[in-house]
């Protein structure tokens, strides 16, 4: 199995995770991140203090699948996280070793 | 405030207190006068809590935020009892032989005060609760000169012995029938009395402490900007408390000070917009209502002389210069006076004292002069006044630190730092959202 | 308010004023109604500030929190200046022969308005500042239809011009002399004045505006219902200076304007929370408020002229009403009148201004009908005051609109709307967590 | 209130009264008077919308936070209409022969009550809402009792009963002419009438319906202490109106009950926290605030009788007790009690009753005991009271318990409670931040 | 070594934590996020608009552990998370290249 | 490639980064996550009553590169983050099989 972990600009999680399902997959999880890349921050002035924010609020979204899937699913969220601008994130595949549904037990593939 | 306007402006307040007959007899109680202290008593409270406590918490980190709560909250119960204890008859006490610089201890505990005595139309409890709030918010308002690095215990410490040595007796020279009320210095509701004094004092203890750090080019932004709105928002509408509460009576004099407290705020707040409009081109929530700080403590203590264009002209005044010495004292001085006191309470206080020498004239809208006084003499009297405070308050704050830094641990440490007072202090923390 | 009383219930209002000896002179201050009035302005400040800028705040994405509260406050700081250079002057002042339109500016600057002008038993000054927080909702309640999306600039330049055309004329008609009040319209704090003018002009700038990107089915959720409900619980509190007060004094007419107004909050809080109740079986806290405040914008025309039983009915009907329009503007028409200002405080205020011809009856409690008028005829009245004044704030609205931006941006870029007005307009982040 | 000081206090009561001239013919308005109670209206109801819900909220789970707010907020709606209907007329109507226990029906829905209808100096239209506010924070007061797991339904239902048979007998008892005022028991503001009743029912509310899951030692934290501090911070501001507003006049004992009032919040906030210094080595900000709550609920049924001093002593007595009070049922008794209601209020409301029999003398610097009574008479006489309430407070919640929960679910299920009561009962979370 | 990852219920994280401390393991770490699976979020209603909130709150649980103990938690946790009703979560295993203690740059297993 | 995670302490990170950016890195995630290990967490105390709380904020760091920057960046992180007090954090490595910028459709060491 692989673990595809893709971090994208957040108002695109609704639309990467309706992608994924038509694609037939049931589940993934996203976490609200930090980003720190070529796409820059910004200063906010306080009482003419400068800030320095120098992140970008993201979302990771972590998706294990079975191999074969790996091109399509990367295909996919490729496809639809663009918006053709900076910061539009990037797509990471990972090598899963096993895999396991809490409640029923049930492994590998069965379980994701 | 009122023993203020006696002394300075007995003419002009002739025509206000002729509607108000009971203040010639002294002796009858006006319900209607006490309702308003009642509410105005209430309204002054409210300027510190919650309104101040939420004005500066919503500035600082958000591993900080229990901690400035409770230095205003904590400063609010001890001076309570402190102002029961000494503090009142200090500032409104009969000094005897020495009245011109204290007012003695004989009314301590408010001995001799029962439910029926009265100081002018009101109650004297009244009179000394609504007093109390003001020697609440006073101290309260150092609080942002200090915050994220000093230890809760001094805190309290220097605040008990600041009321005693700084405030009240300050307070006694300009409202008590010291030497400055005898100079005929106007200030009605606390320019000097309250915004020069902690301004003042803000700024001593914050070069004495030292700056946080990361200042000033590592600090973290205001964790939350709403919180200071919804305090600054209670701000203004304490001030009419504070500002027409001043007049201790429910009159003209009352309503005309809500009316250019009023003007004033919002002129201030237009005013630091306006600015960072031009500097930045984004007008800021921060900003905005820090610029109505501005406004309002310059106000302050012209709020019993000047008309509705006086208060505009105050307010746009106060909002400029204060954002301007904010920058200066920031950038030119790099002096860490966090939450600005100095730059907005102190200018703003002073501006309006000698500001009001200006627009107390009839031609200009105000209540007019006192007999034998010209905008010139009552400058000087003004000067005169502020400088005495500042002089006073700055030694005072200075000695004190000095002495107490020797009992009582001054700064937290470095580690109590990082990690935010609210644990280190109070073993709390103000979030836990999961 | 007090004028229209006098037009219209002149007979029934001897029995009230019978006991404030004060009003048949006219030039004497009553220091108990004049410590109402500073009270109830002070109250109905706080309702805006803040008050309806929390309620507004909280159902919003965090991404524009800082923005909805900043509306609030620059509105309120830009139109008390706006207030006192022209609007009062146009509302209140003496328009010769025009009188029956608008009131001149005469009056601009407060000019000739001293420390000890009164204006009936309070000074004038007070009475200025009262109507300036009417002035400063008013306005304010408009930027629930267009949050999330509006330029900053666009808001306020829209206000000014809003308050000098639309609200300050509908005050002179309705307060101030003008035509409606030479009908014997009944509008004692503002159903018509203050809701009517909002909930329009809210419906035709969000019409113009178009939607929030999202609308109707993939918005976020309100991001902090407690925000709101504290918003929501300062709006009851000041509604009782904002209905009380209305009475300009501290007498029977304040007090029960105070209890029906209370009890129509409740009533439109149980009324909305039980339709919820049916259709969905459960009670949110977030429809208990606005039911809430639709109680309260359906007393607020009537709260001078019906008796408690009164007061129970209108903010039931209130409830229901503004419930079922809400669904309908948002889900027949497609509207992102977004947070319902429209279907609460137009519908609210117009539904109270037509009810109180009914109820304003003695047999149903309420202070009876002006001499010379039935229900019918004083229900035409309402009615005739009504359309006026929906056609007029319409109009003026659409005018504006389409003239103002041409010169200013109007909507935000979808990049900026995406990202939140919060960072784009004002360079803040309303939360930092970390 | 006002009636227990004639019945108790009359001789002392004259010395005040007689510099309100209006009270002697009862039938004529007082301006002043009415103004202080319309703004003491207002100051109660701001203390449990939002006061006293901010206060509770943030002290649960954040996974609770909207479920609180609507405990307080829909007991704050329906009770009112239940004050109304009947509230009202049971504890101040004229009860005829059973004018003792109750006050019957006669004045169910106001009847008989018009605009100019008087109660002493102030419109009773005006009474009756004052009343109403206090009607309202009593059963809110008990929602700590039972948060983070009863069911929404319950707690409307209970408190509807709650009122009619606990609240609205014990306010006739000692305020309405009942038999505890003909004993001459001493409740200025509702030591008994408010903080035993609630106290008392909570404490057994929390024992029938059992402890939150993870008591005591596997709780989450408070989720947010500065909104504890600023519902406690409007609960003290309110509290003025609360304990000022009782004294149902603008005057001297107004006055001095805003001052005994101030005092002994501090004193009760600094007796709690040097208590926890002693302890932990700490002051938190919560032990702050709820040692304030403690101080202000003692002081509260003596805030008319006694002085300054007194104030400060009973602030004291209470922080401590109320203190260790929490501890003792917690972990002693083993009771989730979960936001202290009982030992908070219940205690200290029943500490200063019985405190007041002693500070009351003028050797004390109170107003005196009543003729003929001596310390020893009168502490019998407000033992006696207490146990009274306690007994009738206890049993009657018992019963409607037992009853109640036959008919309405009385906890919610093990899921809910763990998902936390905002998602399950109303459909709403409090925190929406990304 | 092993990463062993756990998206469980968040109340079921202090149980957890106990259960791998009584194992021996001395360190995890646990992030909030944003689960999508069978289990389905939920609607919310505000003044009769309806609000889709398509994820629930989960929490990941990221513990590294040397190769022979994985059988052993991952038993464990999934005892301990499992509460027999849909959304219980997942057990993903994957490899470690390599662990380090950065107070004393130990490495490998002393490190963890 | 390879995935450098990092659990630091949080005011830790804008000197990690730094450093990172001074390496030549472009780009890295941070979450902020609960720590839980040999540093314990505290105990606040509420009206008498004792709550454990027995996790640390931390920060977790992930910056994905080349392989043969691996020791280089490790070594950087451990020598920044460092504080030679306890619960500094652990540096983990592991594997990853491809990496992919959204914006551009690059692939490999040109997505990172
Ligand atoms: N080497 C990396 N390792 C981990 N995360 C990265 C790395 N480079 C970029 N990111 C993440 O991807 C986000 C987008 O990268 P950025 O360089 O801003 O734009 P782009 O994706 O268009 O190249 C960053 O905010 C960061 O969260
Ligand atoms: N393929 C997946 N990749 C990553 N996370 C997943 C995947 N499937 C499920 N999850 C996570 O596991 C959680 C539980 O899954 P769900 O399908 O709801 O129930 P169950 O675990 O009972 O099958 C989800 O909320 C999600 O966070
Ligand atoms: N085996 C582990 N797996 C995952 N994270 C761990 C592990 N051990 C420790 N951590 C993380 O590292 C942090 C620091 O560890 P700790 O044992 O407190 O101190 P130190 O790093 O000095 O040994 C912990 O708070 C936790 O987040």
């Amino acid at each position: 199995m692989k673990m595809v972990m893709a971090i994208i600009k957040p108002f695109k999680l609704d639309e990467v995770r309706d992608a994924l399902t038509d694609l037939g997959l049931q589940g993934l999880t996203a976490t609200e991140v930090k980003g720190f890349g070529r796409q820059k921050g910004h200063t906010e002035i306080y009482r003419g203090a400068e800030y320095e924010v120098s992140y970008l609020p993201k979302v990771k979204v972590e998706v294990v699948i079975e191999d074969h899937l790996t091109d399509q699913v990367v295909e996919t969220i490729t496809k639809t996280a663009n918006t053709d601008k900076i910061g539009d994130g990037k797509i990471f595949v990972t090598e899963v070793y096993s895999a396991l549904r809490i409640r029923t037990g049930e492994t590998g593939s069965d379980a994701i | 405030m009122f023993k203020t306007i006696f002394y300075t402006a007995a003419t002009a307040m002739a025509v206000l207190t002729s509607s108000v007959p009971a203040f010639a007899q002294e002796s009858s109680l006006g319900s209607g006068d006490t309702a308003w202290i009642l509410t105005a008593t209430a309204l002054v409270l409210f300027m510190t809590l919650p309104g101040l406590a939420l004005f500066y918490a919503g500035l600082v980190r958000a591993q900080n935020v229990v901690s400035v709560l409770m230095n205003c909250f904590a400063i609010a119960c001890v001076m309570s009892i402190v102002w029961l204890i000494a503090g009142y008859s200090i500032a409104f006490g009969d000094g005897g032989s020495g009245n011109l610089v204290w007012g003695g201890l004989g009314k301590s505990f408010l001995s001799g005060v029962s439910f029926d005595t009265l100081s002018g139309s009101i109650p004297e409890s009244l009179f000394f609760t609504f007093q109390m709030t003001f020697a609440i918010i006073t101290p309260a308002l150092i609080v942002g000169a200090f915050v994220e690095r000093i230890q809760f215990s001094f805190v309290i410490i220097f605040s008990v012995f600041w009321v005693l040595l700084v405030y009240a007796p300050v307070v006694h020279w300009v409202w008590g029938g010291g030497f400055l009320a005898d100079k005929g210095v106007i200030d009605f509701a606390g320019g000097i009395v309250v915004h020069v004094t902690a301004g003042v004092s803000a700024l001593v203890l914050a070069i004495m402490l030292g700056s946080r750090k990361g200042f000033p080019n590592d600090l973290q932004p205001p964790h939350n900007p709403g919180m200071t709105m919804i305090g600054a928002a209670m701000l203004w509408v304490g001030w009419f408390g504070f500002n027409g509460g001043s007049a201790l009576a429910a009159d003209g004099s009352a309503g005309m000070a809500m009316t250019v407290t009023h003007i004033s705020a919002a002129a201030g707040a237009i005013a630091w917009s306006s600015v960072e409009l031009m500097l930045y081109r984004k007008a800021s929530l921060i900003g905005a209502v820090t610029g109505m700080v501005a406004g309002l403590a310059t106000i302050t203590p012209a709020s019993g002389s000047v008309g509705p264009v006086g208060g505009l002209i105050l307010g746009l005044a106060g909002g400029v210069l204060c954002f301007t010495v904010t920058q200066m004292v920031k950038k030119k001085f790099n002096i860490d006076d966090s939450l600005d006191v100095f730059a907005v309470h102190g200018v703003g206080g002073a501006l309006g004292t000698l500001l009001a020498a200006i627009f107390v004239t009839t031609s200009l809208g105000g209540v007019g002069l006192a007999e034998g006084q010209t905008v010139a003499s009552q400058l000087g009297v003004q000067a005169y006044g502020v400088l005495a405070v500042v002089i006073w308050a700055a030694l005072i704050t200075w000695i004190l630190v000095k002495v107490l830094s020797t009992f009582v641990r001054f700064r937290v440490s470095e580690d109590d730092e990082e990690q935010g007072l609210d644990l280190a202090m109070h073993g709390e923390r103000g979030y836990h959202n999961l």
